[in-house]
């Protein structure tokens, strides 16, 4: 509580100093149609040489409206919805929604509903990071990463669509519980991919962490401290690697975390290297979970009692789970009728995505491309 | 920590709970002292979200909620006040510099004004596009066609 | 026409070496080979890269135009020839045309010294090194040209960065290359030499490639060369001018259709050129493994197999991959492709085998053998490595190639110094 | 080697200097005249390949075409076209222009007429072979102290430049 406003952070969102050579600086454009913008995203760039004095994202280019569509529907139809903001996550968003609806509704899904929830959500935050691996690794010149990691994200996608028939946008999890009940060998199928994906995270580390090029490419790049993380909200891995150990799984367990033993991994530098290596991490310790939760799936119901026409009583409710990308929150206002008043999506890239400016602060060109890589976003989630 | 604040700014603040979480309804005129207040002494650091919901059969039409958590303690707060439609409020960037772009899409969607924000301007929308989406009396098939017709060249976007 | 079967039954039972003899005629019949020759090497090394590369990265590359893709530089060739020839409107005509063309032949002239064989050469300069870098270097105004010509930012960027780069790292290079020059000074004369012919000839002289030469000072002379001229070409892990996550794809992003084909084949005949700098000067260019060591009629024979051995071998692969085909009428005209692809193979090497074509293959043969090891690796560098950023690449060639090349120089002076007082006092 | 078709290539490629010479200074734009200039110096080294100088014209394509001028396109890049372009190309400078051209032209005048005496009035036996040799004996043979004194004048040159472009080493 001794905090004052100058311990903040010494955020200077202000233009910079004047550079030691007067020369013109050079505006450029990236987007939003570029290669490296990982969708439709802009950047304005201001230059001097090839060093960024600053930059100004400019969003929206994706944007469909979702809060807006949320309030025309009701509960159970504005589900699938939610899969297609960070479509590359669609479990977790369908994760966090689907609880933020039970916590108002006041019900919990059963226990084996959980189990099925974490591991297919788990198995998500897989899939994401091995995306994120392959493209980062893409943007920075590596091509190779990129076909070993879809690949193996092939695999998830496999038991997926043999759980509930989609691959991408999935719609896996109803309101109360999960629509269908696990399909013959899903157990199987899912230890068959963790005893196939440990071995493939060593690989992918084989060509990526001790290179001497990757190392050179990542380190000290786009590097953000843990203060400047809190002041802007960031979170998840690029919260993480800036050395605070925080994971809504464990600081707010949603589903039935508690019950799973894994370990949050940290970096220490907040540096592209080190988000890097807090993600591979992170896909260890989903492996981990996976395995505790299907090696201990409960026999029961997968429905919670749920009313078939859902009017939760009028009232408000905040709930957050970690998302790949970091906290995304569900803000939802219930006026006691079929369609929720307000859906306000709390969306971990768009808040994330603010801190592009200050990582890439006196950085090159070339590291921008590599800091939007690290940032892991989804123009679907940012714009929504 | 609510009774605290309860305690000291006495029925400028309305604490609520639904669903096991903890809200508080503060008074607009309260709003820059309270924020920093949590900000500060109760090291709510981290800004997770803000957004508005709008009621327009209120007179005050406006609901807008800061949803803050603090690393320290774990916990989580929502704080709300209702403001009148055209009637602006202090920004927040000051006291969480990650509060930019909420306001920025509070703005967008609502048009909220925040005072003292560095560059508020629309986010998600275009610059000169006319309405606030999330406002109730915007339907969801309403556009601003005419934005459409000059800009994309098309009769309309539907 | 008489004359001409003349010439070549003339040829094949001498042993002329057309450069020093200044025969036009042989010069120019060396120039239609070379040129063709490049060009299909261009077009297998196409095909070689997509597939190769396709197979590290677990795919299959392309499969459908033809057996296994075989024709699908073909296809792709024709496409480029079709497509719309566009110049951007702001463009500077003139440089904007020629751009193209100076790279090609600067590309191209640099093969005019290249020693296939100690017959085998369009000519023999007295300064053949010496010609190869300097032409080599003139490509970087292609380059230039070109970037500048689009007058657009990314390919402005991407020429200044890959000009650059390359002006930069030919300094390490010439070191490099001076050092294995300063080798060739090893005899009894005690003078060097700067032609490619009498550089190989050198290193059959002294009995060992100037790689092993003075243990490790030639390999890491031979190190620097080849780090350096894999910048010198602009290819991964240095391609930094082509990064199309950051620059789209360089200096020719406005070019299409014919013009840009042109680049591409640049881009593939300057990666052979160096190679061959690198094969000549200090793998032994033409010489077989152990010519001193392994000299008698017996291995003399066993080596000359290998040219019709190895086509031979990718004949049977051919053969043993048609057999594999699915055995479905749809595959029909495949599988007859491949197994002809293959009887075509079968039969060069059939030819191979006759003494008088194998004795003068020879040469071509392990020459190129050594060539495509580095076009190999080149591959693997793209397939495996992530790609520098400008600075660390600029760092990397002034603060650690540089040193250790004029290191490497001072070094090799002075022991090839010591070498000669002490031997030959 | 025979030479062949002397005087045509000899004319040919001074027809090119001269033409890429006028080139250089009447284009407005100054990459054109950058690019003119190498063509010259090209044409140039070809020249001096006629000499049977062939180590000559090899430094000339690496130093100037490949190294010096590339240098020079940079420079021009990166400043500012537009401006340049509209600046006139004959500015006061004319009257000096005149003097050092009649100064120039009267040397050549000078030399040609009395040339019989200074050059050999037949032509040397050409050394093909040994002709980068030969180049190499006299460097660091009869001209060391001179080939050494420009080097380390060079030196001097490269580290004044560092010095001056650099505010802090």
């Amino acid at each position: 509580m001794t905090d004052s406003n100058s311990s903040l952070s010494n955020l200077d969102l202000e233009t910079p100093e004047k550079p030691f050579l007067d020369s013109n600086e050079l505006v450029i454009n990236m987007g939003p149609q570029h290669p490296a913008t990982h969708g439709v995203l802009r950047v304005i760039l201001r230059l001097d040489g090839e060093k960024v004095l600053g930059l100004e994202c400019v969003i929206g280019y994706l944007h469909r409206g979702v809060e807006k569509i949320g309030e025309h529907r009701t509960y159970t139809m504005f589900n699938p919805y939610v899969d297609r903001m960070d479509y590359v996550a669609a479990v977790s968003n369908g994760l966090g929604y689907c609880e933020t609806v039970e916590k108002l509704l006041n019900v919990e899904a059963p226990p084996r509903a959980q189990h099925v929830r974490v591991i297919l959500t788990e198995l998500n935050r897989i899939a994401s990071h091995q995306l994120w691996l392959g493209t980062h690794a893409l943007d920075i010149g590596a091509i190779t990463p990129l076909f070993y990691t879809f690949r193996d994200r092939e695999e998830i996608l496999k038991i997926y669509e043999k759980y509930c028939g989609a691959r991408l946008t999935t719609h896996a999890f109803r309101i109360g519980g999960l629509q269908y009940e696990t399909y013959a060998g899903f157990e199987k199928d899912v230890k068959n991919f963790l005893a196939f994906f440990r071995p493939k995270i060593d690989e992918y580390e084989e060509l990526l962490t001790t290179n001497r090029i990757w190392v050179e490419r990542t380190k000290n790049v786009g590097a953000i401290s843990a203060q400047d993380c809190i002041a802007l909200g960031v979170t998840g891995p690029v919260l993480r690697a800036s050395g605070v150990k925080w994971d809504l799984r464990k600081a707010k367990p949603y589903a039935n975390y508690k019950n799973f033993d894994f370990d949050i991994p940290t970096g220490e530098n907040g540096d592209t290297y080190d988000r890097y290596l807090v993600r591979m991490a992170e896909m260890r310790q989903s492996v981990r979970i996976i395995q505790q939760a299907v090696d201990a799936l409960p026999e029961g119901p997968i429905m919670a009692k749920v009313p078939k026409v859902m009017k939760p009583p009028a009232g408000e409710v905040y709930h957050s789970i970690e998302a790949p990308k970091g906290e995304l929150g569900y803000f939802i206002v219930s006026d006691a009728s079929t369609q929720p008043y307000r859906v306000r999506v709390r969306p971990p890239s768009f808040v994330n995505l603010q801190a592009l400016d200050v990582m890439c602060r006196g950085q090159l060109v070339a590291d921008v491309i590599a800091v939007i890589g690290t940032l892991d976003i989804v123009l679907g989630e940012v714009d929504r | 920590m609510i009774a605290k604040l309860k305690a000291g700014y006495g029925s400028g603040i309305e604490p609520l709970s639904y669903a096991g979480q903890n809200y508080m309804v503060v008074d607009r005129s309260l709003i820059p002292e309270i924020l920093l207040v949590l900000r500060n002494e109760e090291q709510f650091d981290f800004c997770v979200d803000i957004t508005a919901v709008h009621y327009p059969q209120r007179e005050k039409q406006f609901d807008v909620v800061w949803v803050l958590y603090s690393f320290a303690r774990n916990e989580r707060i929502r704080v709300k006040t209702q403001i009148l439609d055209g009637e602006s409020l202090p920004s927040s960037v000051p006291i969480w510099p990650g509060a930019n772009w909420l306001e920025r899409e509070v703005f967008d969607m609502f048009g909220i004004k925040f005072d003292g924000h560095p560059d508020l301007k629309r986010i998600l929308l275009p610059e000169d596009w006319k309405g606030h989406p999330l406002r109730k009396d915007y339907g969801i098939l309403q556009q601003d066609n005419e934005w459409v017709q000059i800009n994309l060249g098309i009769e309309s976007g539907q | 026409m008489g004359q001409i079967i003349q010439y070549i039954t003339s040829y094949l039972g001498s042993n002329q070496t057309p450069g020093a003899a200044g025969n036009m005629f042989w010069a120019l019949v060396y120039i239609m080979l070379v040129f063709v020759g490049l060009s299909i090497a261009v077009i297998a090394m196409n095909w070689l890269e997509r597939k190769i590369l396709a197979h590290m990265q677990v795919r299959l590359g392309p499969m459908r135009v033809g057996p296994h893709g075989l024709l699908q530089p073909i296809a792709d060739a024709i496409k480029l020839l079709l497509k719309e020839d566009i110049m951007p409107a702001e463009a500077d005509g003139l440089i904007f045309w020629t751009a193209p063309f100076v790279v090609v032949l600067a590309a191209f002239t640099v093969f005019v010294v290249v020693p296939f064989g100690p017959t085998h050469a369009i000519t023999d300069m007295n300064i053949g090194i010496l010609f190869m870098l300097g032409v080599s270097s003139l490509s970087v105004l292609g380059i230039v040209m070109a970037g500048w010509a689009s007058n657009s930012h990314y390919p402005l960027i991407g020429a200044l960065r890959s000009s650059a780069q390359m002006v930069s790292y030919e300094v390490a290079m010439g070191l490099a290359v001076v050092s294995a020059i300063l080798m060739t000074s090893l005899n009894a004369e005690g003078t060097g030499t700067l032609s490619m012919i009498g550089i190989v000839q050198a290193q059959l002289a002294q009995g060992e490639w100037f790689i092993f030469k003075f243990f490790p000072l030639g390999l890491i002379a031979f190190f620097i060369f080849a780090v350096a001229m894999v910048a010198e070409t602009n290819r991964a892990p240095f391609d930094l001018a082509e990064a199309e996550s950051e620059l789209t794809a360089g200096f020719h992003t406005e070019y299409s259709g014919f013009r840009w084909s042109l680049f591409f084949l640049a881009e593939y005949s300057a990666m052979i050129a160096v190679s061959s700098i690198a094969v000549t000067l200090w793998l032994g260019g033409w010489l077989r493994p152990f010519p001193n060591l392994l000299h008698n009629s017996t291995w003399d024979l066993g080596f000359s197999l290998f040219p019709g051995v190895t086509f031979l071998l990718l004949a049977a692969m051919c053969f043993y991959n048609a057999a594999r085909m699915p055995k479905h009428p749809l595959f029909r005209i495949q599988t007859i492709g491949l197994a002809g692809f293959g009887a075509v193979l079968g039969l060069i090497g059939l030819v191979l085998f006759y003494p008088p074509v194998s004795g003068r293959i020879q040469d071509i043969f392990w020459f190129s053998a050594k060539v495509a090891g580095f076009m190999y690796l080149y591959i693997w560098y793209r397939g495996t490595f992530p790609r520098y950023r400008f600075d660390q690449l600029m760092r990397m060639g002034w603060k650690v190639l540089l040193p250790l090349g004029l290191g490497v120089l001072i070094l090799t002076a002075s022991v090839a110094l010591l070498q000669q007082t002490l031997w030959h006092p | 080697m025979a030479p062949v078709a002397t005087p045509f290539f000899f004319y040919l490629l001074a027809g090119i200097m001269v033409i890429g010479g006028i080139m250089v200074i009447t284009r407005k734009n100054p990459v054109h005249s950058a690019l003119a200039l190498i063509v010259t110096l090209l044409a140039q080294a070809s020249i001096y390949l006629m000499l049977y100088a062939p180590f000559v014209a090899g430094v000339q394509i690496i130093l100037y075409a490949g190294g010096i001028m590339v240098l020079f396109l940079f420079v021009i890049m990166l400043v500012s076209i537009d401006r340049s372009m509209k600046e006139r190309q004959f500015n006061s400078q004319w009257v000096v222009g005149v003097i050092a051209a009649t100064a120039l032209g009267g040397l050549f005048i000078a030399v040609y007429t009395k040339g019989t005496t200074i050059f050999p009035d037949h032509v040397l036996p050409v050394i093909e072979n040994d002709n980068t040799q030969k180049v190499a004996t006299m460097l660091y043979g009869q001209y060391m102290f001179a080939f050494e004194i420009a080097s380390l004048l060079l030196l001097v040159a490269i580290i004044g430049a560092v010095v001056m472009a650099k505010k802090r080493i």
